[in-house]
């Protein structure tokens, strides 16, 4: 083989050991996907095998030398019919297929165990609930149902697993999520899919896969010491929150404990139910968010607060289900006499944190 | 007459081209830069998009050099996404939306319906210049340091988070838009008002059917991209925010707005171009198109739901999922015509008569890319698999069969076929059936993979990718220099044929249509004095009575 | 040839005058009413009121009226696909309220 | 839109010199350029369209800032201009009128005043935008929460509607409104500018009496054009002025 040129020979050797047709199937949904997937398949091969063929044959049998004199043919509303109906058919299935795997992707189980993402140019900070921080990777367990929870700092971003058929924009100023459950073990590739800017294709990553067992080894392993609860426990006492969102008969702003997933009243006269994307519009955007009978007093946290602050924030509510905690907070709160004066840069503390500590 | 072939040529030795045409009436550089004749300024346009066109051929190859690697070696980052942004641009708003509009369509479509002129011929004069002043602009863009949106211009991106020269690229399109616009008003009016008497619309070629509904399109969206662009202009210059979310608008709202056209776009894309087919399958297999009015009707019924699919660009950006259901079946619906109308062409061949000439091989071509590029789209179109494909070199290479193996196919199949009717010369036969055949392998060779790399995952507009990934990339840009080669080749024997190419006479090709009734090429005023439509569209029967006469009056 | 025969019609200044009184009366209408509570109605009547007047204008003073059934067809596909690009942007931003989306 | 100067070497002497060759009948030229005129004014629909979009949304979304915002508006200039226009639209329809009677003294006298009128509107206009500008509230380039924040700030307004005074995030939002106003307001302004300004020319060519020979292509077409710009405006007034006066 010596007169192969070494770049021909490289290429061939990885050819052979490097090659790959179809991307690994490593989660729940992803067979699902790929049924739908081989079946379009599928049709299109019929459907173009049919083009060819018609082709083919009808340039071999009619040709000049064959056919010299061309028979006129108006049509025929039957055949036409045909072609008309049978693919009408056949894309009908497809889209009620595809639709039901769409709100499967999108449609996260109750028991799905939440991890926030925040995107900004270039990079994926990922937020455990356990207050794990990592930066361009994931970690979850396998065999167990994870939404993600996403927001983009900047522009929009695209967080996709192909190894898991999963894929959702990450856009500034708005959560999304995406849920998966992850079957096989191993390490996949993380992308951001929409153009980004300058450095778009380095925004990648790796999903890590783990046994439970692994996985909880991971967890202690990475734990920065508090929870994400506990830093937004934090964040919502230098921010003095608890000042007007206490327990208190007199508070001038309502009580928050056991408000996930509750129904609110505001005095727009909509109903909502306080969920993540709730809960990060009233912090940011308090005007148009206030209960009913409460007085448009918060002022507005857009830009005080980091996104990763906001995520420790919403998951900080998310547990607070008595007011024990809260009260704690407050008898925190009240021994550190200039926390008012830490309000504002409290936040770019916390983002500090938001750092990834492994 | 060879049994192999409809071309029949006059004596070479005695054939002359006519003295008095559109090329020749007058001369100097002025009578063509003040021209009004639609014919004229076919061939403007076709200079001019011919050089465009190689301007984003040459930037697609530096794509696919840098893309030989896994790494970002050739280029940095930053100048890839110029490079990709400025290949987008250039090859949709400069050479795909006015590609057979503008040229073939302005050169055929007064001659199809029998006028004279298109109806405002200075109006199709300014809509060239408009054409040059953005083309100016796009480079000035590029030789300025270029633009690194993507040509999509996604907010907040493009206004707020790259310093490039977003500006002059959105207003290069705006005015480029305008050209547009006019073209396509143009050719609306001219098809309702110009029409020859007896020219009813059901007696129309289906290439005019198809430009009427690609001009609807482009009266209808085009607007709608211009406004958008201004605001994209003016939240860049006086930060206004409509769509930047940091005060209160929507970038969502710039998704919507720039969709209503740029979905539509893809339909101005292709419809021209199954016209040019409509008419290559039909003149060489010597029959009507199979089911006439199926084909003619399903070009407006793409222009009427082309409208209103919009959003299936967005269905992973956060539209709602109610919203999301609609706009799929709405493109599940819009599926159907293509479908109808390949195969109508497919039964045109049924009992045909057929030659294989260029024309009819990069018909072949069309069909058999075209089908692939529309199945994928509906891969695309089904919320479903969506999630998993688009953003990738899936959607990469699907709009790639559509575009270049649909439209580019068209338009070198229409080039072609018309050529002699524009030139009054022939192309050299042998070599340019090698350059379809090689465009076709070229072709699929450089986007096939594309399929494969994308449902792996591999995001667009990366520069550096994984190393697995390579393989197929390698196929690609190795497919990318032949398809290089079967471009250059027309350009080279398509310019040698305009001096050395034999003399085409009025007919070559034995066809139907009104344009193929005169001289060619043909006088400045078309017609020698109105023709009168007495028989339907691809009345192959009417034109050998119509030989038959004049063989009999010269005898 | 004498008179262009596309103009079939000569509308009278009649006809002018009674339309430019009627939708100066219709403007008088439209502000007065803005300044009765009417809640959402408000916008509904001046909404409508503007939709008779740019009709008016249209038939009469843009001759729709005395056009060509292709004039009319093209003044309505435009109506409608503005109307198209309005409500289904619309159906978009109303609907994500609806899931948890 | 079509210019009707005939060109120098028409060959077809039977034809009226402002025949184009290229037409068979000047009735086929009028229609012709008249469709024309139509499908340019689609376009403009959907140009408009993109804004109307845009403002319904935000409006939507931003309701009580769209409402302050638009208390801004001096309902007795918006109805003053509007009444204007509506006058403009019909001094050009009896203007279209006398060519179609070819009366040039009268056609003359109806451009004149469409042309004052049109002015007239602009003139408005303009005190409106410098009120905007002496209170801050050009978006991008001037602009001051202070009047929704504070609405005492602003006593004339505030003794009409006694607005609520907005939190500062909602309050931000009223710049969204002012852009949207100057977007459509200054857009519609810009088609009016051209208008006069083809007006003009058209006075200068009616006096040598080019409109009045039976050809009233122009005239009519470019009638179109006006009352199409009219039409916007007759949108534009209650969208801006009037559906939030009440809240």
């Amino acid at each position: 083989m010596s007169h192969i040129s070494p770049v021909l020979w490289q290429f061939l050797v990885k050819w052979l050991t490097n090659f790959q047709l179809f991307p690994p199937e490593a989660s729940k949904i992803a067979p699902q996907m790929d049924a739908l997937y081989f079946f379009m398949v599928l049709v299109s091969l019929v459907g173009l095998t049919l083009v060819i063929l018609l082709v083919l044959s009808f340039s071999l049998l009619y040709s000049k030398k064959r056919h010299p004199v061309a028979t006129q043919i108006e049509g025929s509303t039957l055949l036409e019919a045909t072609w008309t109906i049978i693919p009408l058919g056949l894309f009908l299935v497809m889209f009620v297929w595809g639709a039901l795997i769409y709100f499967r992707v999108y449609t996260p189980p109750a028991n799905a165990m939440n991890i926030y993402v925040v995107g900004k140019q270039w990079m994926w900070k990922v937020e455990h609930p356990g207050g794990q921080h990592e930066i361009n990777s994931l970690h979850v367990p396998v065999n167990q149902p994870v939404q993600l929870t996403l927001i983009s700092q900047d522009v929009f971003h695209s967080f996709s697993i192909p190894a898991f058929r999963v894929k959702r924009e990450a856009i500034p100023g708005r959560y999304t999520s995406v849920w998966f459950e992850a079957t096989e073990t191993g390490t996949y590739h993380l992308f951001c899919t929409q153009y980004c800017g300058t450095n778009h294709s380095q925004m990648i990553g790796e999903v890590v896969v783990m046994t439970p067992d692994d996985y909880r080894k991971w967890l202690a392993g990475s734990t920065s010491g508090n929870s994400l609860a506990q830093d937004g426990e934090r964040l919502f006492a230098s921010l003095s929150c608890n000042a007007c969102h206490n327990t208190r008969p007199d508070a001038r702003g309502p009580n928050l404990v056991g408000v996930y997933g509750s129904k609110l009243t505001l005095t727009s006269g909509q109903t909502v139910t306080v969920d993540d994307a709730y809960l990060r519009q009233a912090i940011l955007d308090p005007a148009q968010n206030i209960t009913q009978g409460y007085t448009p007093i918060m002022p507005t946290y857009q830009g005080q607060i980091s996104e990763e602050g906001v995520f420790a924030l919403v998951e900080y509510l998310k547990n607070l289900h008595s007011d024990y905690r809260l009260q704690q907070t407050l008898n925190t709160t009240e021994l550190l006499p200039e926390a008012e004066g830490k309000a504002a840069p409290a936040g770019k503390t916390n983002a500090a944190q938001g750092e990834v500590k492994q | 007459m060879s049994a192999t072939t409809i071309v029949s040529l006059p004596d070479q030795s005695t054939a002359r081209i006519p003295k008095v045409n559109f090329l020749t009436k007058e001369n100097g550089l002025l009578s063509w830069l003040l021209t009004g004749d639609h014919k004229r300024i076919a061939t403007l346009y076709l200079i001019s998009i011919t050089f465009f066109f190689f301007i984003g051929g040459a930037l697609a190859g530096l794509i696919r050099l840098e893309l030989l690697t896994p790494q970002s070696d050739l280029m940095a980052a930053d100048t890839y996404n110029k490079v990709f942004t400025m290949h987008g641009v250039i090859m949709v708003f400069f050479f795909l939306v006015p590609s057979v509009p503008a040229t073939i369509g302005n050169f055929l479509i007064p001659l199809m319906v029998g006028a004279k002129d298109l109806a405002l011929p200075k109006i199709n004069l300014l809509s060239w210049y408009l054409y040059v002043i953005a083309g100016i602009m796009a480079i000035y863009t590029m030789v300025a340091g270029g633009v690194d949106t993507g040509w999509t211009f996604t907010t907040p991106l493009s206004t707020h988070y790259l310093n490039t020269n977003v500006v002059s690229t959105g207003l290069a399109i705006f005015v480029a838009g305008f050209s547009s616009i006019f073209t396509g008003l143009n050719f609306i009016v001219t098809i309702h008002k110009m029409r020859c008497p007896g020219m009813t619309w059901f007696r129309l070629p289906l290439f005019v059917w198809s430009n009427y509904a690609a001009s609807i399109l482009m009266v209808l969206g085009t607007p709608v991209l211009a406004i958008t662009l201004v605001l994209v202009v003016l939240e860049r210059t006086v930060h206004i925010g409509v769509f930047d979310p940091a005060l209160g608008g929507d970038p969502l709202l710039f998704q919507h707005l720039f969709w209503f056209y740029s979905h539509p776009a893809v339909y101005i894309m292709i419809l021209p171009g199954m016209g040019v087919i409509s008419e290559v399958v039909s003149t060489f297999s010597r029959k009507r198109v199979f089911g006439y009015t199926a084909v003619a009707f399903s070009s407006v019924a793409i222009a009427v739901f082309g409208f209103f699919v919009w959003a299936h660009h967005m269905f992973i950006m956060g539209i709602s999922n109610y919203a999301a259901l609609v706009f799929s079946l709405l493109t599940m619906l819009v599926a159907v015509p293509s479908a109808i109308k390949i195969f109508n062409w497919a039964f045109t061949l049924y009992k045909g008569s057929i030659t294989f000439e260029t024309p009819m091989l990069y018909a072949f071509g069309f069909m058999g890319l075209f089908t692939i590029g529309g199945m994928t789209g509906v891969f695309l179109g089904a919320t479903g698999t969506d999630i998993h494909l688009t953003e990738t070199y899936f959607i990469v290479a699907h709009f790639h069969f559509v575009m270049v193996g649909g439209m580019l196919m068209a338009f070198l199949s229409g080039i072609h076929f018309w050529w002699p009717k524009w030139t009054g010369r022939m192309y050299p036969e042998k070599i340019s059936q090698l350059a379809a055949v090689v465009t076709f392998i070229g072709f699929n060779l450089t986007f096939f993979p594309q399929f494969i790399l994308g449902t792996l995952g591999m995001p667009r507009r990366y520069a550096a990718y994984p190393p697995e990934f390579q393989v197929l990339n390698v196929f690609s840009s190795a497919g990318a220099s032949v398809l290089g080669v079967g471009y250059l080749l027309p350009i080279l024997y398509l310019t040698w044929s305009l001096k050395y190419g034999a003399i085409a006479g009025d007919n070559p090709w034995q066809a139907t249509g009104l344009e193929w009734q005169i001289q060619s090429p043909p006088l400045t005023e078309n017609f020698p004095e109105i023709p009168i439509m007495d028989h339907e569209a691809y009345d192959y029967e009417w034109l050998e009575r119509q030989q038959q006469k004049e063989v009999a009056s010269v005898g | 040839m004498s008179e262009p025969t596309g103009q079939d019609h000569i509308v009278s200044p009649k006809t002018y005058a009674i339309v430019a009184v009627a939708l100066l009366v219709l403007t008088a209408t439209t502000a007065g009413v803005s300044y009765i509570e009417l809640g959402v109605f408000n916008a509904v009547v001046a909404l409508a009121i503007a939709v008779i007047k740019a009709m008016i204008v249209v038939l009469f003073f843009m001759h729709l009226k005395y056009s060509s059934k292709l004039t009319k067809l093209t003044a309505i596909s435009g109506i409608f696909i503005f109307l198209g690009l309005i409500s289904m942007t619309m159906a978009d931003y109303i609907s994500r309220a609806w899931g948890r989306w | 839109m079509s210019d009707s100067t005939a060109i120098a070497h028409d060959a077809h002497h039977e034809h009226p010199p402002y025949q184009r060759h290229h037409f068979e009948t000047v009735s086929q030229q009028f229609d012709a350029t008249n469709f024309a005129m139509w499908l340019f004014l689609l376009t403009e629909v959907m140009f408009f369209g993109g804004l109307f979009t845009a403002y319904l949304i935000l409006r939507n979304w931003y309701y009580p800032a769209f409402v302050v915002g638009s208390h801004q508006l001096s309902i007795y200039w918006g109805t003053a201009n509007t009444a204007v226009l509506i006058t403009s639209s019909f001094t050009l329809a009896m203007g279209v009128w006398c060519a179609e009677t070819k009366r040039k003294s009268g056609l003359v006298l109806c451009l004149w005043l469409t042309f004052i009128l049109g002015l007239a509107f602009l003139g408005i206009k303009s005190i409106e935008y410098h009120e905007k500008w002496v209170k801050h509230h050009v978006p991008g380039i001037r602009f001051s929460v202070e009047n929704f924040t504070h609405p005492q700030t602003d006593p004339e307004v505030y003794n009409e509607y006694h607005d609520k005074p907005l939190s500062p995030d909602m309050a931000s939002k009223t710049e969204l409104y002012f852009f949207l106003y100057f977007a459509m307001t200054g857009m519609h302004a810009l088609h009016m500018i051209i208008g006069i300004a083809i007006l003009g020319y058209m006075i200068i060519r009616a006096k040598q009496g080019a409109y009045t020979t039976g050809h009233v292509t122009f005239v009519e077409n470019f009638g179109l054009y006006w009352h199409f710009v009219d039409i916007i405006w007759i949108f534009l007034y209650p969208l801006l002025y009037l559906i939030s006066r009440h809240t």
